[in-house]
């Protein structure tokens, strides 16, 4: 096992060094890619089922397509030459070496502690409702960071919408997937399994790897795939339901934790009766937030309308 | 906390606020609101100084005014009134009133007024402010407060030279103000609360902490030697003459120079106490200091052409008196000292005033433009040779007699060369002094001088007017019990009994 | 039931192998796409068989076979998707 | 019940951002002008309750630590609370003026501000480690958009920089986390404080990569090419807000780490004195870059950069007059920073350009303005009778108290310089100029409510001068060894 | 376990090191959003390396944090290749 283990740990440190240091953008961005799907395995590997789902759809998946869509986007540009001075390149290699050397070196003496937060967090798993440790941690134990973040999403989305560039309209008109039919049945094919596949993963994250954001991503890889392929068009103006869409995981998340605190006297503790049935609803209306707000960071836009047939 | 007793107490702050009140209403009032102006500065200079009347009465009888704000644990804000603080806010208000009349008659179509007196103001409250100081953390307060309200007169022109000396200004000010911020907040480290109290509070600390004095009180008189113009830190106050007439006749010649010698008053007497100073020998230091910047300004005053900028170089000399009365310590020494402080304010006023008055009506600005003056504006000149005469200290003027208590005071404390400085200075001071005199009246006036100017209207006369006859005044009538030598003898017979 | 297994997977991994160097070798684009595309679904299918046969459960032998689906839809898809472009900018590059 | 304030302080912000964001009103839109009172409301009430009741802990979904994640509203995050609420709804009157007419961009600038102030009093509150990671990419992604709001070419580069600089400091700063939970097996500030190690290559590495990364979201000198284009490009109640609060939360964050859980790798004399370097250097730099910026707003950036230097200047000292002197002036600069730059804008606004060397004359049309700049600036320089000054004489006390002459030198010439990039100013506002200062575009005279809550910030800045007391009583003592 | 461990380990620190070099040495905006990307992944590895010391299996805790750590990376980026689009598109047309 440890030569699969080296062998991968070192491919990914090759593909991210090749990924940074060549100067042609189309080439790094593509390593990246694949640098990111080699980080799922090495999650698959480190035993970690949550993390490959979400590196594979969003890491590796959504982002992989938003770099290519800007590459393009920038009327692909074969990266520029520009190398910064002989003094920034040295300070730069010196400044990572040592870097690398201290985390390692501390990774490495790190003292194992006994009462670590996980294994109270395994014992005290069945409070949680749920047999899934990550989904006890996200959405009960530490669920006020996964609230916070999705703040961070909204963030995102209204700094995407402030830079006015959104990135259908500059997709040229003549491209491959117009005129081929094969598309239309892959689209009749693909769609509705992935559909599938993102509801059951938000369902599933209650009891086994998967949850919010691994479903909410694969929706979202949905709703691309239809951006690609034309069906769904960015549009300008911005309709009050897809905003109150976007919200849904926030509101809901926050006045479920505010609303039940007479019953438990602190915000977000859920009664032992109700942690299930809130958990399940919170969980849906952040994977449907998840996926609303990707696909607008795709596309760039403010709305969203049906494309020509 | 406000009782019927407690607001009386609490007068300082009332004289305070009178003129802090008055430059937020200027300010507020706007650029064209003439009239409204003049009511609010003349009202609220009658206001003062009835004011401090009152609180004058109410030192001599031995009430306390004290109000405190507490700001830090172990730092409050004092507000006090003891007879030294009298001494200062009599002087002052009385000088504003005049000099806000002169000031309006001076700037009559001139731009920007509203900011002028708003800022006018402004300082004659943070002068109030270092006068009613109960600590050294007050007085730093309104010491830098003062920094600021005078920067935008001097600049008040706008004109690049006047640019130029409001950058030198900020530089000796503010530069002063880090050093006298350091010194205090030594004192503060080494767990002195810096009240003012007769006879100092740093007896107990001279053993352990000699070195730490000696640097501390150093710095306490480099910061107040900025606006008190001694020698090395004096170069502002020359080039500061571009300010407008008002500014350089009361802030450089009275407001600003008399708050630094008053810091060193209250330094040498209220913090440290006469005989600390004299134990650090700190007390020859600053003698030797004082008496070298006397004969340096008169010396530098002898070469100046301008007429502002001789008065000026006078001023650093004069002011060096109450410097040098104050480092003596022995009591004779100490009234020469402070009551120099009112002579030298009332008799530079005057001056100031007919410089004003000259440049404004004749055009005159450098001395070799004086001639033959005394015939075409009479009582101004008249005025100007009172003042002159009184600075070089001709008896039975109110130079005179500072000079002879500092003399006699010289004796008392055993440092027989100062007699030498004094006559030294006099000697200089007629130098300087009488040619002006001599091309006022006896030469005759050049051709190109404009035959028709004559005195300058009343609002710029009766100000000269009246410094003068008081500068007169103050002089022969010395002995009376209100004149300011026998407040001072007062003073020192109540709080520095050696 | 695990020797049947590994040789499936072993020869999974030589279908793979012989991809690779078909994209490595081939000249133009549509002999590469066609080598990646052919190889690797067919060595993508033995494998699943092999894990299948070795876990020798039926849900995982479904789920692999689903598994193996979606990936031959998606790669022709992608293939078709690259070859039509390649064409259509060969095409528009003689054009101009 | 009171304890309940903590997660509303936090939550009421947000929720009223996601309302205006839904509501898509304008400048002057009730939503949003309810949302800031609101808010305003409800932190006024958690710094009254903590005033009261002493500090307050909400064990959040009811879990305790080191399981849940625990709400911590002691003396120092009340008091950032309160500078918080205070700045931002002056700004708040600010914008509504500044905004009007442009609904769009106000719909935008409310919503991202009221998730900032959410995030803000989040940041504030909490008392463990990866959540504070959370709330500081909370903080730093609602402040680039705001960044963004001008819309300009030199804005989009600079949001740019600005995020890039922004996510390496928090993942250096996610790093340094990683370890210590490594170590201690929690994330709470307290209890990580009693079972770290005491020494070794780990702790070491930790707190090395967390102050690194803090450095770099304080703009602290090394780091700090990214705030003057940002901070000088942005809107004016965008830049006030970024330079009184976002950037101050990086700063507070050190202490609070000092205070907590790192209190003995971050007090060992080296790193001590390291940062106080560090410190010294900022003050110095900055102060002299502010002087050579011919534009208004970048010397106000610039001199942001100068003034966090003061905050840093603790670690050396470690005392209690420090730690309050320290905090202090972070009040004090947060309320006099706000002013300068929402007076800077206002003359932005007026006059359609802010070239400090074209301001000449410029005392007649823009003088309320130009007084709450004048004011304001009294408390940057540290003269009295502003806060700034409280905060320069406890520092200055503590270090002469230790006898560190190098940081009592540091505070005087900062103040000095201050005096330099301030009077630089004043002196084109005084110079006589016939015409008056020159005009881009037909002068628009600033709305009443920009120039009065510049104004009422400035004479804040003074009053702080007079409130230390009561406000370094709710500060409390020095945190020695807690969370 | 122990080799294991440390092979990843080292790939977490040499990750960091070079998402470090490659935010400075790289000067077009969406290469240094890979390296900062990078620099995430290896701090993310390193978290997930110490979750897997707890003996009774993989500790939830780091692997939440690295879940909310990839979703606020990836929004993070997706706003920052806005503002590089943003800033290509104002370079070439000079719109503003």
């Amino acid at each position: 096992m440890i030569v699969v283990d080296t062998l991968a740990a070192l491919i990914l440190v090759v593909l991210a060094w090749r990924c940074l240091l060549l100067t042609d953008l189309f080439r790094s961005i593509v390593l990246f890619i694949v640098f990111g799907l080699l980080m799922a395995l090495a999650w698959a590997r480190l035993d970690a089922p949550d993390l490959a789902l979400a590196e594979a759809a969003i890491g590796a998946g959504l982002l992989g397509v938003l770099l290519l869509g800007t590459w393009r986007a920038m009327g692909s540009p074969d990266g520029d030459h520009r190398q910064p001075g002989r003094a920034l390149q040295v300070i730069a290699a010196g400044g990572g070496m040592v870097l690398a050397v201290l985390v390692g070196i501390a990774l490495h003496q790190l003292p194992v502690s006994e009462q670590a937060a996980g294994a109270l967090a395994l014992e005290r798993l069945d409070e949680a409702a749920t047999q899934q440790p990550v989904t006890a941690v996200l959405l009960n134990f530490r669920s006020y960071d996964t609230l916070l973040e999705m703040g961070v999403l909204l963030m995102a989305l209204l700094g995407t919408w402030l830079a006015r560039v959104p990135l259908m309209e500059s997709l040229s008109g003549d491209d491959a997937s117009r005129g081929t039919e094969l598309l239309p049945v892959a689209l009749r094919v693909f769609v509705p399994v992935m559909l599938l596949v993102g509801a059951y993963l938000i369902w599933a994250g209650t009891h086994s790897p998967g949850g919010a954001f691994q479903g909410g991503a694969v929706l979202a890889a949905a709703g691309v795939l239809l951006a690609l392929a034309g069906r769904l068009r960015g549009d300008t103006g911005d309709s009050l339901p897809l905003r109150m869409l976007l919200v849904l995981g926030l509101t809901v998340f926050s006045l479920a934790g505010l609303l039940l605190i007479p019953l438990q006297g602190a915000f977000m503790a859920y009664p032992p009766t109700l942690i299930y049935p809130v958990m399940l609803i919170v969980e849906y209306s952040l994977a449907v937030s998840i996926a609303i707000t990707l696909v607008l960071l795709y596309t760039g836009s403010r709305g969203l309308r049906r494309g020509p047939a | 906390m406000l009782t019927g007793a407690g607001i009386y107490q609490a007068l300082p702050l009332w004289v305070l606020l009178s003129s802090l009140l008055a430059a937020l209403l200027v300010f507020l009032a706007g650029e064209d609101r003439n009239r409204l102006r003049i009511t609010v500065n003349l009202a609220a200079a009658v206001l003062k100084l009835l004011l401090v009347g009152v609180m004058g009465y109410g030192v001599l009888q031995g009430h306390t005014f004290l109000v405190t704000m507490p700001i830090l644990p172990g730092l409050d804000l004092v507000l006090h009134a003891d007879a030294l603080t009298m001494l200062f806010t009599t002087l002052s208000a009385l000088l504003w009133l005049v000099t806000t009349i002169y000031a309006i008659a001076y700037l009559e179509r001139r731009p920007n007024r509203a900011r002028f007196f708003g800022f006018f103001s402004l300082c004659v409250a943070s002068t109030m402010g270092i006068a009613t100081a109960g600590n050294l953390f007050t007085f730093f307060i309104f010491y830098e407060l003062l920094t600021l309200a005078t920067w935008p007169l001097v600049v008040h022109n706008g004109w690049p030279k006047a640019m130029a000396v409001g950058r030198m200004y900020l530089r000796y000010t503010l530069g002063g103000g880090v050093v006298l911020l350091l010194g205090i907040v030594w004192l503060a480290a080494l767990g002195q609360s810096g009240d003012f109290v007769a006879g100092g509070t740093l007896e107990h600390l001279a053993p352990e902490h000699r070195t730490a004095l000696i640097a501390i009180f150093l710095l306490l008189i480099g910061g107040l030697g900025v606006k008190a113009a001694l020698v090395p830190l004096h170069g502002w106050l020359p080039s500061a003459m571009v300010a407008p007439a008002p500014v350089s006749a009361l802030l450089h010649a009275v407001a600003v120079v008399k708050a630094g010698a008053f810091g060193v008053v209250r330094v040498v007497y209220d913090v440290f106490g006469t005989s600390l100073v004299a134990d650090l020998q700190m007390n020859t230091v600053l003698a030797l200091l004082a008496s070298f910047t006397i004969i340096y300004g008169s010396v530098r005053a002898i070469a100046q052409t301008d007429l502002k900028r001789r008065l000026a170089y006078s001023t650093v000399s004069q002011v060096s008196y109450i410097t040098l009365g104050v480092a003596l310590g022995s009591p004779l020494a100490t009234i020469g000292g402070l009551v120099h402080l009112v002579h030298q304010g009332l008799m530079k006023i005057t001056l100031f005033f007919c410089a004003g008055n000259y440049a404004e009506n004749s055009g005159i600005h450098s001395i070799d433009e004086l001639n033959g003056i005394g015939r075409r504006m009479p009582w101004t000149t008249a005025m100007f040779t009172i003042g002159a005469f009184g600075m070089m200290g001709a008896p039975p003027l109110a130079g005179f007699v500072s000079k002879w208590y500092l003399g006699m005071g010289a004796l008392q404390a055993g440092a027989p060369w100062v007699l030498l400085v004094l006559l030294g200075s006099t000697v200089l001071n007629a130098i300087y002094f009488l040619p002006l005199l001599h091309r006022a009246w006896f030469r005759e006036s050049g051709e190109k001088a404009i035959a028709t100017a004559g005195e300058p209207g009343p609002g710029l006369l009766v100000p000269t007017l009246l410094t003068g006859i008081s500068a007169l005044g103050v002089g022969i009538l010395a002995g009376f019990p209100l004149s300011p030598l026998s407040w001072v003898t007062f003073i020192v017979g109540q709080e520095y009994a050696p | 039931m695990t020797l049947p297994g590994v040789a499936l997977l072993l020869t999974g991994l030589l279908f793979y192998l012989a991809g690779t160097v078909g994209l490595l070798r081939f000249p133009d684009v549509y002999s590469r796409l066609h080598a990646i595309t052919k190889a690797d679904n067919v060595g993508l299918g033995l494998l699943c068989l092999g894990i299948a046969l070795l876990s020798s459960s039926w849900g995982i032998a479904a789920l692999l076979a689903l598994v193996w689906l979606l990936a031959i839809g998606a790669a022709t898809v992608g293939c078709h998707l690259i070859a039509r472009h390649s064409l259509l900018e060969r095409q528009r590059g003689r054009r101009e | 019940m009171s304890d309940a304030l903590l997660p509303l302080s936090v939550f009421v912000p947000l929720l009223a951002g996601v309302c205006v964001f839904l509501s898509g009103g304008g400048a002057r839109s009730p939503v949003a002008l309810s949302g800031v009172l609101l808010s305003l409301a409800i932190s006024l009430l958690l710094v009254m309750a903590v005033g009261s009741q002493g500090t307050l802990d909400h064990a959040l979904a009811g879990w305790e630590p080191p399981l849940g994640i625990r709400l911590h509203a002691d003396g120092l995050a009340a008091l950032m609370i309160l500078l918080t609420a205070v700045v931002g709804a002056l700004v708040s009157l600010h914008a509504v003026g500044q905004f009007a007419g442009k609904s769009e961009i106000a719909n935008r600038f409310w919503t991202l501000w009221l998730l900032l102030w959410g995030s803000l009093n989040a940041l504030f509150l909490s008392a463990d480690l990866f959540n504070v990671y959370v709330t500081l990419e909370l903080v730093t992604l609602a402040a680039i958009p705001l960044v963004l709001l001008a819309g300009s070419r030199q804005s989009v580069s600079a949001s740019l920089n600005y995020l890039l600089l922004a996510l390496f400091g928090s993942l250096l700063y996610l790093g340094g986390v990683a370890l210590i939970y490594g170590m201690t097996g929690t994330l709470d500030l307290q209890l990580i404080g009693e079972r770290l190690p005491a020494g070794g290559w780990p702790v070491g590495v930790a707190t090395a990569l967390i102050v690194a990364g803090l450095l770099v979201k304080a703009a602290i000198v090394p780091f700090h090419f990214w705030l003057p284009p940002a901070h000088g490009g942005a809107p004016a109640p965008v830049s006030a807000l970024l330079s009184a609060l976002v950037v101050k939360a990086a700063v507070y964050l050190l202490l609070r780490l000092w205070a907590g859980p790192l209190q003995l790798p971050l007090s060992a004399p080296w790193v001590a004195q390291l940062l106080g370097a560090l410190g010294a250097a900022a003050i110095i730099l900055g102060s002299i870059q502010a002087m050579r910026q011919p534009r208004l707003k970048l010397v106000v950036a610039y001199s942001t950069v100068a003034q966090l230097g003061y905050i840093l200047l603790f670690f050396p000292l470690a005392v209690a007059s420090a730690w309050q002197g320290a905090v202090y002036h972070g009040l004090a600069h947060g309320v006099a920073k706000a002013a300068l730059f929402l007076a800077a804008g206002n003359m932005l606004y007026h006059l359609g350009h802010d070239r400090v060397a074209e301001l000449r004359g410029m005392g007649r049309p823009l003088a309320l303005s130009l007084g709450a700049f004048a004011i304001a600036s009294v408390s940057i320089m540290g003269l009295p009778p502003s806060g700034g000054f409280i905060a320069k004489w406890l520092l200055l006390q503590s270090a002469l108290e230790q006898g560190l002459w190098w940081i009592v030198a540091t505070v005087l010439v900062g103040g000095l310089l201050a005096a330099g990039y301030v009077f630089r100013v004043m002196r084109y506002a005084f110079m006589e100029a016939h015409a008056g200062p020159s005009v881009d575009r037909a002068p628009t005279p600033a709305q009443p409510l920009m120039v009065w809550s510049a104004l009422t910030l400035a004479v804040l800045s003074i009053v702080l001068g007079f409130t230390a007391r009561p406000l370094l009583t709710l500060l409390g003592e020095i945190p020695l060894g807690g969370g | 376990m122990m080799a294991g461990l440390d092979v990843y380990a080292l790939a977490a620190a040499a990750l960091i090191g070079l998402g470090f070099f490659g935010l400075i040495v790289q000067m077009h905006p969406l290469k240094r959003l890979l390296a900062v990307n990078v620099l995430g992944n290896g701090v993310f590895l390193a978290l997930i390396v110490i979750a897997r010391r707890l003996p009774g299996g993989p500790d939830p805790v780091p692997h939440a944090m690295v879940l909310t750590g990839i979703v606020i990376a990836v929004s993070a980026t997706a706003f920052g290749l806005a503002l590089v689009r943003r800033q290509a598109r104002d370079e070439e047309g000079d719109d503003e």
